[in-house]
């Protein structure tokens, strides 16, 4: 608990170095996906896309979503209920909301010349950005003015019910006729129907923005760690100052003059 | 166990702001602690940390054995709280209101029209929807549910505020009541010299602490006596 | 738990037929947000037919918002939400209860607002059963959800919009079911319904499991 | 005209109940009157019917020389009420919620910050929302509006009620200000005695009606001694 | 009456800008509700298109109704209703002063919402003044109506009335009128559209006096 709570001055190393890689991961992806793999007979060049738009997807939807789920349950649970889950949960959720953000943009790119529209109301993308305005009024409610126990209360039940979205989403492909690519990579029997360099290519994605999410989300942990330390700060000198309220108070004076002469005062030990 | 309440350091933030801000107290059985202080000393956010209703971000605060920080709804079912703003459904009627209240507490809801005569609540006072009655006649249904649920531990928030004298004395007279019968009551006021003189000791607030605890005229119940303890009676 | 709920239900729906509420302004709201869908589409009795489900289930959808921010209302008086934590009723119990209230209020909407699709959009049922067990379902889920959201914006200050925001996109798979199985059973196609059914059963379910779980945490934190 | 207020008869109904069931009581400028009784005696509604808030159903109901039942905008803006609740936004400051009320009362808002100083909400106090503030903090940002606009008649519906000791001794200043100023005081009060000795009268309620007018305490202004009963402040 | 009406818009905006309620939450409910109406009303996209500018105009519809409670819940404190009465201010200038401030809202909302419809349905507005002119012509209508309903609703509990429910029907006219308006300046079609301005104009007209003379007894009702 004490080396989770403990921030260093600077970003930890690993973290730093995970950013580094998933940077340079992240440009190799792009090198490959645009020089090295080859166009699609369909599709042409736009395939491109396919290196982008499945794993931010995937990073929004279960990394980001999936950690923040497990955070805010870890936070609801009493035997592990700690800060350090509430701060996760909204760190990851934060990224997420990014990354959903991205899918849609990424989608919409895509869908324009492959659709010939921005936008269609089919299930999948439908879901997809109810997905979004779920975990905006996630974000909303941490917003709310509240002590931090009662925040992380409200905020884990809200991230909790939002998350059922994510298995709509996912298997609104299959339960509804879309105009949506079905699941290519994540089917029911998780042999991916896509092939050679290209499958090289999107796993690289893959590991490349998980490693980009994994940055992020200690990077924005660290920053709600260090308000909450500010916050801590704070509460020193409000402290402080709320004690220097009882030397002058107002109209103190007459409520302890009032009666004091009835008994000697006994002091509290402190 | 006869400590009833045990608090050491609690603080209590409303907001950002610790209105409680590292308050002693203890209380026993059968005693009857009065509260005072300057108009935003903490009185009101002393009786609802007690009450389970505010929770303590540091401290110690151990309520009927329970510490508040583990288990606030097994305070709140054992203590009652009469606080500033009555507990009261505008559209129900008084009668409905104490029913309501009684049987959520699982209390014999047979209690509840003793007690509404008790504190003159009858008749078509009993049967109006609480929203058109006076503000004391308000406070007395609120009085009247803490009346039959009887609980161990008293928690009442300036309870002569808008009542007449007639009820003044009433409350009063429930206090000892409560506290012969074995309860603890902490109740908060502004008259430092009337609260004095029925308590067994009073707590003097400021700035969010308890700076002075001292004796009342109250006699404290028989069995505190002798005990190796906080009383001064 | 189960006595708790009815006596919560019981409390809800006696403030209710006392204050009516529901009775003079959600459901003539929502009857009347039926004519003004039918002004916005314009006119076109076969488009409206074809709308209807659709429609119908957008007016209870924000019926519900409605029922709910009433049934947050009540407990938001300046002492009552105290008075609820600390009455010592299981927190699942509240929640059961004033679900069961909202839900009670919504299943009498929806036979009025039925009444007014018929009459005004000129549709028939063909397949009752479907329609029947689809509107309980989804009552059921929209009044479970709905409170359980309503706990979360309880308390705040600004619960009027706070709600609606974290409530719609909750309830939209169900406004989706819930159209489309009406739709198959205004069709007479039974079959096309009971697929979405499926959808409309664990939904209630799921959020029923999470409310009873999740609301006492929240009580607490309010 | 020196009566400030004139009720001869007055019948004021809340829902469908007869709250004032016929109600005399005339006060005259630089007079203090308090209004004594058992709960829902009557005297919030004489209060609010004072204020022009509850219209007068029946009788005679004349304030500041305007009759209740022909102009009650008129009258409002003469007189001053600190109600039960306090008339505050919970979203604004002290600050903001008193200069909103002296600009819509056409009361010059410099006079604000002296009120708000005056009642002892200064600082941190006067620049938080007032939801967030005791009651008696409340209470104190209620009596500046009153402070600033210094109406013609003020009325103050048990204006003790959550206010600390010195808060007190500051209202009954206020009042005794306000009287030797020239305008009339109205308040209620659960404590005969202490009101009685601050008063120049003292209305006894029960059902509805003014049973009872006694001589009070106050030393009645200079002035009004010697002339042939009405009062020249 | 102005100062008063400047006055109060100015609070009013005041507590919005710090509860950010506006901000944060009608908005979403607009743009959400405008996904949900996709939703009700399943896909074919050239049926949404065609829908847009009724259902841009229901959106708004609705939005009012939160705006409108949001205004009326600033003022329901329970001191607050009286403080307001006895401030001494011109009751024609709280109307005028909290439509004011609903109607900035709801221009903010709009265009906010028009980039998202613009984003979903795929519409462009053709005739730009139109659409503006129909905006602010409504806003106006649906603020000022908006408000007195909101009096109305306001004194509910004392005085059991159907009328509040007479608002929706009320506001239907703008709701008519400037979606064809809107309809035409996509369509490109001025002429069209004009004529439509001729009922939101007097429409707005109408209720700002009606407002402004009636707002006062209904504020003394209370
Ligand atoms: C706004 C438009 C779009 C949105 C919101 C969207 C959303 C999503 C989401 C949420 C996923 C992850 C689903 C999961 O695996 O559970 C996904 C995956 C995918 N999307 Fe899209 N998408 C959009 C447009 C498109 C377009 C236009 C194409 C291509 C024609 C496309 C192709 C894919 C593919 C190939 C996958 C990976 C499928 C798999 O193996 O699971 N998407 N999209
Ligand atoms: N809306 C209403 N409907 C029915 N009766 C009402 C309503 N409002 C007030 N009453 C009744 O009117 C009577 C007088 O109320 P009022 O508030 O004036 O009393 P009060 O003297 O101020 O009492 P308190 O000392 O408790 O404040 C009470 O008996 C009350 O029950
Ligand atoms: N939500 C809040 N935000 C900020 N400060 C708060 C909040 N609630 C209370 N306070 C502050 O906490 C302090 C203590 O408040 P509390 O209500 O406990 O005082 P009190 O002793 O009961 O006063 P009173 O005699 O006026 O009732 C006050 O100074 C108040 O301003
Ligand atoms: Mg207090
Ligand atoms: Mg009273």
């Amino acid at each position: 608990m004490n080396a989770r709570s403990s921030t260093p001055e600077r970003l930890p190393r690993w973290i730093r170095a995970t950013g580094a890689l998933g940077a340079v991961l992240s440009a190799l992806t792009v090198w490959l996906g645009l020089w090295v793999t080859p166009p699609d007979k369909v599709q042409g060049n736009l395939v491109r896309l396919v290196y982008l738009h499945p794993p931010i997807a995937w990073v929004a939807l279960y990394l980001a979503f999936g950690l923040a789920a497990l955070s805010s349950l870890l936070y609801l649970w009493r035997r592990t209920r700690s800060l350090f889950w509430d701060r996760l949960a909204a760190a990851s959720v934060e990224v997420g909301v990014v990354f959903n953000a991205l899918t849609l943009a990424t989608g919409m790119l895509w869908g324009r010349p492959t659709w010939g529209v921005w936008w269609t109301w089919d299930a999948r993308l439908t879901s997809t950005a109810l997905l979004l305005v779920l975990f905006l009024g996630y974000l909303a409610l941490r917003r709310v003015p509240a002590t931090p126990e009662v925040r992380a209360k409200r905020c884990a039940v809200a991230a909790l019910v939002a998350f059922v979205d994510v298995p709509i989403v996912h298997f609104s492909v299959i339960w509804w006729q879309t105009l949506h690519q079905g699941a290519t990579v994540l089917n029911a029997n998780l042999s991916p129907t896509i092939h050679g360099s290209m499958a090289w290519t999107l796993l690289l994605g893959f590991v490349a923005l998980t490693l980009v999410f994994v940055w992020m989300v200690a990077v924005r942990y660290r920053i709600e760690v260090l308000a909450d330390r500010t916050g801590a700060l704070d509460l020193e000198v409000s402290l402080e100052e709320r004690w220097a309220e009882a030397a002058a108070p107002v109209g103190s004076q007459a409520a302890d003059t009032e009666g004091a002469g009835a008994a000697p005062a006994a002091r509290v030990e402190r | 166990m006869d400590l009833v309440v045990r608090l050491r350091g609690a603080v209590a933030l409303t907001g950002r702001f610790p209105a409680l801000s590292g308050a002693d107290l203890t209380v026993q059985r059968g005693e009857v602690v009065s509260v005072v202080g300057a108009n935003g000393a903490g009185k009101t956010t002393l009786l609802r940390l007690l009450a389970g209703l505010v929770p303590a971000s540091s401290g110690e605060a151990v309520v009927l054995g329970i510490d508040l920080c583990q288990d606030p709804a097994a305070v709140r079912r054992r203590v009652g709280l009469l606080g500033h703003a009555p507990s009261l459904y505008d559209d129900l009627t008084a009668w409905e209101n104490v029913r309501f209240a009684l049987r959520s507490a699982r209390v014999p809801a047979e209690l509840g029209p003793a007690a509404l005569e008790r504190v003159g609540i009858t008749g078509r006072l009993a049967a109006t929807p609480v929203g058109g009655l006076s503000a004391g006649q308000r406070r007395r249904v609120a009085l009247a549910v803490l009346v039959a649920r009887s609980p161990e531990l008293w928690l009442l928030d300036e309870p002569h505020a808008a009542l007449d004298p007639a009820a003044r004395s009433l409350v009063s007279e429930l206090v000892e009541e409560a506290a012969r019968g074995g309860a603890a009551v902490v109740f908060s006021s502004h008259e430092p010299a009337v609260a004095l003189a029925s308590s067994d000791r009073q707590a003097v607030m400021a700035g969010g602490r308890v700076l002075d605890l001292r004796p009342g005229g109250r006699r404290a119940p028989l069995a505190a006596v002798g005990e190796g303890g906080s009383h001064v009676a | 738990m189960w006595r708790d709920a009815v006596l919560v239900a019981g409390k809800d729906l006696r403030i209710e037929l006392r204050s009516r509420v529901a009775l003079w302004q959600v459901v003539p709201v929502a009857v009347l947000s039926l004519v003004l869908y039918g002004f916005a589409l314009g006119p076109g009795r076969r488009a409206l037919a074809g709308a209807a489900p659709g429609l119908f289930w957008l007016a209870v959808l924000f019926s519900t918002v409605l029922a709910t921010q009433r049934s947050v209302a009540i407990e938001s008086g300046e002492g009552t939400r105290d008075g609820l934590r600390s009455s010592g009723i299981d927190p699942a119990g509240v929640f059961l209860g004033k679900a069961a209230a909202v839900a009670v209020e919504l299943a009498v909407l929806q036979v009025v607002l039925w009444a007014a699709m018929t009459l005004l959009f000129g549709v028939h049922l063909r397949v009752g059963w479907l329609a029947l067990v689809a509107s309980l379902l989804a009552t059921c889920g929209l009044a479970v959800a709905g409170t359980l959201y309503g706990a979360l914006s309880a308390g705040l200050r600004v619960r009027e919009t706070l709600l609606p925001l974290l409530v719609l996109p909750i309830l939209a798979p169900v406004l989706l079911a819930a159209s489309r199985a009406w739709a198959a059973a205004l069709a007479g196609s039974p079959a096309a319904g009971v697929s979405w059914l499926r959808v409309l059963g664990p939904f209630a379910a799921v959020y029923l499991v999470v409310g009873v779980v999740l609301y006492g945490p929240l009580l607490e934190a309010g």
